[in-house]
């Protein structure tokens, strides 16, 4: 870390020192579950597929909470290849489902169900 | 109670508010503009923790293209909340259950272990910013942030190839 | 003696098995036998000058490292040839017969299509077989095993390709797996415990334990299991009498001189171990004389020549299992050496009738065939002799002392022995009597067709023969006043054992007048059985019902006869008859009901799982989430 | 090191071959590219352990042989797709570049030591299969098996970022090493649970990639619906790459928690079996018998991990290079025999397509027994010394019972693997004489001369890793 002497050195945080870590860790951990049951209760895949963005964001979260109360900063440079990979699977899920709305007028996982058992 | 905190709490309820409603709308486009909020207080969340570069990366990567490519996509399938059949709401109940149970039992977890707090002796408030992270970004992450680029490369080959047109296929 | 020339004993089949493997639709049929059967001559004569050189150079045995073979972890595993009393005395059993029975084959196969793949089988088997006893370590001998139960499949196919085979083939699968996995654990606990396999290393740590210790013993149940499915016995023995679909040559070779004697083999080179816990013997005693007793009971009501051959096999693994339960562990050897000699006899003396009979195996339409068949008749009467236990034939000295050893270690065991050996010598007579004597059965055309078998078919038979009625001599007990040169050779390998164990070896307590009395009481039961016999099939000519008959014609049949008949047919035809079925329907119907219900238990359980891949997406996740949930609440709340 | 940047490059060369007219040049291009891989691949062996990039990526021979495996698996399986010339429909440049994108992403996850370089290798592996399990774009099958694919692999994802974090949280680094020092420091009565809740859950994301029970549902369907050229790939790369990735993560940081989590591998490991194997009988389609057999076959190599004694490495790596050559034959040959009859415009893969095979192509039905012995465990292949050294190292750790219940599963493998050897040489069939190209036969030969060889001398590795 390289200190920068343009920048006035910014005191520690307030939520940092108001809010114990726990807090971010529960709000993450609901954010991550409320995208599981959104991935369980809905059948539309693209919702779904939303769903499983907030699971991302969640973990996104805790991270950058993790790396400001340790100060330790390859937390938020994970965050920025989370965010990456997060645009190359939005870019290839949007695709397929565009892919089975052309061949089936539909974007419902219950209708696909050839292939079982 | 000093206003970051109280700000901390609405914005967490905001944000969670936001998540139960991409879940329960039942139109796709009223989802995704939930999500959009939700990535809005994501933002504020990382302000307060004083990860601005991410804060602004966050709402011009997921809210302004993520999220856009999402609602071109449900716009140009013509999506309509009728579309969707509902599942029972057994099914409903079920999935709601067993997530509070993952819920519960991940708290407990953290009930069991030390939280790590912070160390007000070597805090570095610095870290979040863009110098910081550009220096260990093109450093120590310098193999997997060209490796990203791969990742990026076949995202794009596969949604080209499996989006495009075929000939004689009709369009929408 | 040299590796070089150790190494070719198993590799000279091997190579006989590649020419004639990939070439037997080019080579004429007569190199193909000559091949074949070179091969097995040459390894016999290099075993015999093993022999001799291991005895010239004062039977000190050795290991010969050929090459380092796999090392995983700690664990070394080398290839390598372990040459000492027992394996030498399998390699002669195993290219001595098998190059007999090569011999018998030329002629037996001659009309045969498949001539030269079945020669090639029959080398690949003998590769397989050499390889199991060879081998210094239980890696090596789980490959042969394997190798050779592989091997037998494809022999007992050889001329089914129709739907039976899906089913025998099944249930000797199974059996067979069950059977390897107990060898196969057993051979992982010996890994566990010893952190070796190789016979010398496992021997040396092993006589370090004390006696009943539970490592050794459930290492000695799991080989015991291993056993059980090669040597056919209770409960894992049904396999054997099918497995007789096969050409007679592959049974006499396979299923009564080598392969099924692998798991007495096993049992005596695990003698340290087995001598540590007795009380796993005691379980290898008893299933030995159920067997013993239950294939014999069984085999006195076959009709189908081979079929009797079977059940006695299973009834005479079941006496050499019997012998290692109580310890005797060179009396069973014994027995497997005499055996190799008498029923691989007795199954070509069997084949060449089916050969003169234009493949008929029913001995219902025989009889009278010792005119037309004399030398077949005379080997075959000799090896029943030899086999019911009547002195000085082989199988007397052999089954006796045997007999003896369990005397002195379990009286019940010796009753049902005894009585095994009765029913042993009726069936065997039985069969001789109905086959040889007598009026002809059969169809008029084969009548016409009833010829001795050539030359290539009855050398083997009367050399056989001639081992059946001398072999014997090798192992005569010090109350004949002969010298027991097996035992003595044999006695080397017990060391270990003996020292791990000195009450299980210590000298026989039975006095001469004992074992006179004993042997009296065996050679009588087998001469009265035989009596029995002969009055029943020769002197009334009686014949046993057609399977369509009803019983009943059979006892009307004797009704006419004296009064005597009649209370020998109440008092032990039917009842053995009945019993026999009971056996035979009972046994059957669990060794079936245990193979169907794994079957069934399997494909019900593909039902129900087969269910849970219903296609849906929604579905598939609820049951990821629900394993997450189970997972997480089991590590992280319990 | 050399592999992962020369495939990257190669991938982009490949892409820009596809704007050629000529699409014959792109096959022996690519095996050009996997062999010069490969060769750059082994000019580090025994140069000891190597760390590259501030620790990101470690080489050693453990490393270099898995990527051995995979690199070769995957030349087996490009030379036999052919240059997918007889399909018109088909985009080879694209499938190629994305093949060997993926491997890239293979072989980050084969020798990573900073969990960012395992999660970006997992995603670039699993979004180049998403792709290609969908790339028979008119076909409803392979649609399906694509989403159901994609929405499950996300979710999964999911879950192994939110282990990753709580891991992050627990320790405060992605690094392998330290992540060790902090797992083997906790005291008694103190541990972490944080650790141990981002433990299961990268580990849960893990298992679900290599289609381990109950994660293995979008496994039948998905080998099912795809192409059979990449379900080969997805059957043999990715599980070899996700199986390296869990030792290396097991044995990289979490030893000093061997308790904690030995147990939960061996009741997976154990599910596992039972699903893959008892799945397995019931099938009619060979392609769907061999997904479950490739659960089944995880849930063997799971043993290993569960033990993770000093075998289990060598262990890990013979029955991943066991499986895939027997695999991959299984596949070609299943792929030019479901050729020959369509049912309603599907090729044939049911069972009795083979029928008869070994009338007209005994050559075939050679290779189909071998590699059919080989995936059963019958001694004296190569698939019989990968059970025995995976149930060594577990004996070695006194785990017995699991190997109990391996030896018994592998014996109702029997059945459902001798059903297509007994279709092939004693069922009457119709079959005719299929013409095989030249090179395709050389590649089904050398694999199983390869299954033969190693069963005769599996030692032949000693000593190398």
């Amino acid at each position: 870390m390289i200190p920068n002497p343009n920048i006035p050195e910014v005191s520690i945080p307030s939520v940092i020192q108001n809010i114990p870590l726990q807090h971010y860790l529960i709000l993450s951990t609901l954010l991550f579950v409320i995208g599981i049951i959104g991935v369980l209760t809905r059948r539309n895949a693209i919702i779904i597929f939303m769903s499983v963005e907030l699971m991302l964001n969640a973990a996104n979260l805790l991270l950058i909470a993790f790396s400001s109360y340790r100060s330790d900063p390859s937390g938020q440079v994970f965050v920025f290849f989370i965010m990456a990979v997060a645009a190359a699977e939005v870019a290839v899920g949007l695709a397929i489902i565009v892919m089975i709305y052309r061949n089936t007028r539909n974007t419902d996982i219950g209708f696909l169900n050839k292939l079982k058992w | 109670m000093n206003s970051t905190v109280s700000f901390f709490y609405f914005l967490s309820f905001l944000t969670i508010l936001s998540a139960v409603m991409v879940v329960v709308s039942r139109n796709p486009i009223h989802s995704v503009l939930y999500l959009i909020l939700a990535f809005f207080t994501l933002s504020g969340h990382y302000i307060l923790l004083n990860a601005q570069f991410l804060a602004a990366v966050n709402i011009i990567v997921y809210a302004g293209a993520i999220m856009v490519l999402f609602l071109f996509v449900i716009m140009f399938l013509n999506m309509k909340q009728d579309n969707e059949e509902a599942k029972t709401n057994i099914a409903k109940i079920a999935a709601t259950i067993v997530g509070g149970t993952v819920f519960v039992i991940l708290f407990g977890a953290y009930r069991k272990s030390a939280i790590p707090a912070f160390n007000p002796e070597n805090f570095d408030s610095q870290v979040g910013m863009i110098e910081n992270l550009g220096h260990i970004l093109f450093r120590e992450y310098l193999l997997p942030f060209e490796l990203a680029s791969i990742l990026l490369l076949v995202a794009m080959v596969g949604a080209v190839m499996l989006g495009k047109r075929e000939i004689g296929e009709r369009h929408f | 003696m040299s590796a070089s020339l150790l190494i070719l004993i198993p590799l000279l089949p091997l190579i006989g098995f590649l020419i004639n493997g990939i070439g037997f639709k080019t080579i004429p049929k007569g190199a193909v036998g000559i091949i074949g059967t070179l091969a097995v001559v040459a390894s016999f004569v290099i075993s015999v000058m093993t022999f001799n050189d291991f005895v010239a150079s004062g039977s000190q045995p050795l290991v010969v490292p050929l090459f380092e073979w796999i090392t995983v972890g700690d664990l070394r595993i080398p290839f390598s040839f372990q040459i000492d009393q027992l394996s030498l005395l399998m390699l002669m059993i195993i290219t001595g017969v098998g190059s007999l029975i090569h011999i018998y084959s030329i002629g037996y196969m001659h009309h045969d299509e498949g001539f030269g793949k079945f020669f090639a089988y029959l080398n690949l088997f003998l590769f397989f077989m050499l390889l199991l006893v060879l081998g210094s370590n239980y890696v090596i001998m789980f490959i042969g095993w394997e190798g050779v139960g592989l091997c037998s499949y494809l022999l007992i196919g050889f001329w089914n390709k129709n739907t039976n085979y899906n089913n025998t083939a099944r249930k000797a699968f199974i059996m067979n797996r069950v059977g390897d996995l107990g060898f196969l654990l057993g051979i992982f606990t010996i890994i566990a415990t010893f952190g070796s396999v190789e016979y010398t290393e496992v021997f040396a740590q092993a006589s370090s334990f004390s006696l009943e210790d539970p490592v050794i013993v459930t290492i000695c149940l799991f080989l015991f299991i291993g056993a059980m499915g090669k040597s056919a016995q209770i409960p894992l023995y049904t396999w054997l009498p099918d497995a007789m679909a096969g050409p007679t040559p592959v049974s006499a070779l396979i299923h009564a001189a080598t392969m099924v004697t692998a798991g007495i083999y096993m049992v005596i080179r695990s003698n340290v171990l087995y001598s540590l816990a007795p009380s796993a013997l005691e379980i290898v005693g008893i299933i030995g004389g159920l067997t013993a007793i239950f294939a014999a009971s069984i085999g006195l009501l076959q009709n189908d020549i081979k079929k009797v051959l079977a059940y006695s096999t299973v009834s005479q693994l079941g006496y050499m299992f019997m012998g290692l339960g109580a310890m005797a562990y060179s009396a069973s050897m014994f027995h497997v050496i005499t055996h190799a000699f008498f029923k691989a006899l007795l199954f070509l003396g069997a084949g060449s009738v089916i050969h003169a009979m234009s493949d008929e195996q029913d001995i219902r339409n025989m009889g009278g065939l010792r005119k037309k068949l004399p030398i077949t008749f005379i080997t075959f009467l000799i090896a029943t002799i030899a086999i019911a236990g009547i002195p000085p034939f082989a199988g007397f000295f052999s089954k006796d002392e045997i007999l003896a050893h369990v005397f002195e270690h379990n009286k019940l065991l010796w009753v049902i022995g005894v009585i095994g050996s009765l029913m042993t010598s009726f069936y065997m007579f039985r069969l001789l009597f109905l086959t040889f004597f007598g009026n002809f059965r059969g169809t008029h055309e084969q009548e016409h067709h009833l010829h001795e078998s050539p030359a290539s078919m009855t050398i083997p038979l009367v050399i056989l023969a001639v081992l059946s009625a001398v072999g014997g001599f090798i192992g005569v007990p010090e109350a004949l006043h002969g010298s027991h040169h097996l035992a003595e050779f044999m006695s080397p390998l017990y060391d270990a054992a003996r020292q791990a164990n000195p009450a299980g070896f210590e000298p026989t307590t039975l006095s001469h007048s004992e074992e006179y009395l004993l042997m009296g009481v065996s050679v009588a039961v087998a001469l009265i059985s035989a009596v029995v016999a002969y009055v029943m099939y020769v002197q009334k000519a009686s014949v046993p019902a057609p399977d369509s008959a009803e019983k009943s014609g059979l006892q009307r049949l004797v009704y006419n006869k004296y009064y005597v008949d009649e209370l020998y047919d109440n008092v032990f035809v039917k009842s053995t008859k009945t019993l026999s079925n009971i056996l035979y329907s009972f046994g059957e119907f669990f060794i079936d009901l245990f193979v169907n219900a794994a079957v069934r238990l399997t494909s019900f359980s593909a039902k129900m799982l087969r269910k849970t891949q219903t296609g849906s997406t929604g579905d598939y996740v609820f049951a990821m989430v629900l394993g997450i949930v189970a997972i997480l609440f089991w590590k992280l709340l319990l | 090191m050399y592999p992962i940047v020369l495939l990257s490059f190669f991938g982009i060369v490949t892409l820009f071959l596809g704007f050629s007219k000529s699409k014959n040049i792109l096959l022996p291009a690519t095996l050009l590219f996997l062999i010069i891989a490969l060769a750059g691949n082994f000019l580090e062996w025994n140069k000891g352990p190597l760390l590259y990039f501030y620790d990101m990526l470690r080489v050693d021979n453990v490393t270099l042989a898995f990527n051995g495996i995979i690199l070769l698996s995957a030349f087996m399986i490009f030379a036999i797709s052919g240059g997918f010339q007889d399909n018109p429909d088909s985009e080879p440049a694209e499938y190629f570049g994305l093949m060997l994108f993926s491997l890239v992403g293979a072989l980050m996850m084969v020798g990573f030591q900073h969990l960012i370089m395992l999660f970006i290798g997992v995603e670039i592996l699993s979004v180049a299969m998403y792709v290609l399990t969908g790339s028979n774009k008119r076909n409803l099958r392979s649609n399906e098996a694509a989403l159901k694919y994609f929405l499950m692999g996300a979710f999964a994802t999911g879950f192994m970022l939110f282990g990753i974090t709580l891991l992050y949280g627990a320790t405060g680094s992605f690094k392998l090493e330290q992540i060790q020092g902090f797992a083997s420091n906790m005291q008694v009565g103190s541990e972490s649970y944080i650790l141990y809740a981002g433990l299961l859950l990268l580990l849960i994301g893990m298992l679900f990639k290599v289609s381990a029970a109950p994660f293995h549902f979008w496994t039948p369907d998905v080998y099912e619906g795809a192409p059979t050229i990449f379900t080969t790939f997805m059957s043999t790369v990715v599980k070899t790459a996700g199986f390296a990735a869990l030792f290396r993560l097991l044995s990289g940081s979490f030893t000093g928690v061997y308790g904690f989590w030995w147990i939960v591998i061996a009741a997976i490991a154990v599910l596992t079996l039972l699903v893959g194997n008892i799945g397995a009988t019931s099938q009619n389609s060979f392609k769907r018998m061999l997904a479950y057999s490739g659960i089944s076959h995880a849930g063997y190599l799971l043993i290993a991990l569960t033990a993770l004694s000093k075998p289990s490495q060598n262990a890990i790596i013979f029955y991943s290079l066991a499986y895939s050559l027997s695999t991959i034959c299984a596949f070609g040959v299943l792929m030019l025999v479901s050729k020959e009859k369509t049912i309603g415009g599907q090729p044939n893969e049911y069972y009795d397509a083979f029928n008869g095979l070994a009338k007209q192509n005994p050559l075939l039905a050679f290779v189909l027994t071998v590699s059919m012995l080989s995936l059963a465990g019958i001694p004296l292949t190569a698939g019989f010394w990968g059970k025995f050294f995976i149930f060594t190292s577990a004996a070695e750790r006194g785990i017995i019972w699991i190997t109990v219940i391996a030896v018994l599963m592998s014996t109702v493998g029997i059945y459902y693997y001798f059903r297509v050897i007994i279709s092939s040489y004693l069922k009457e069939g119709d079959l005719v004489k299929i013409r095989v190209a030249p090179f395709y036969k050389v590649i089904l030969v050398l694999a199983t001369f390869l299954t033969i060889l190693f069963g005769l001398a599996p030692g032949i590795f000693e000593g190398l890793i």
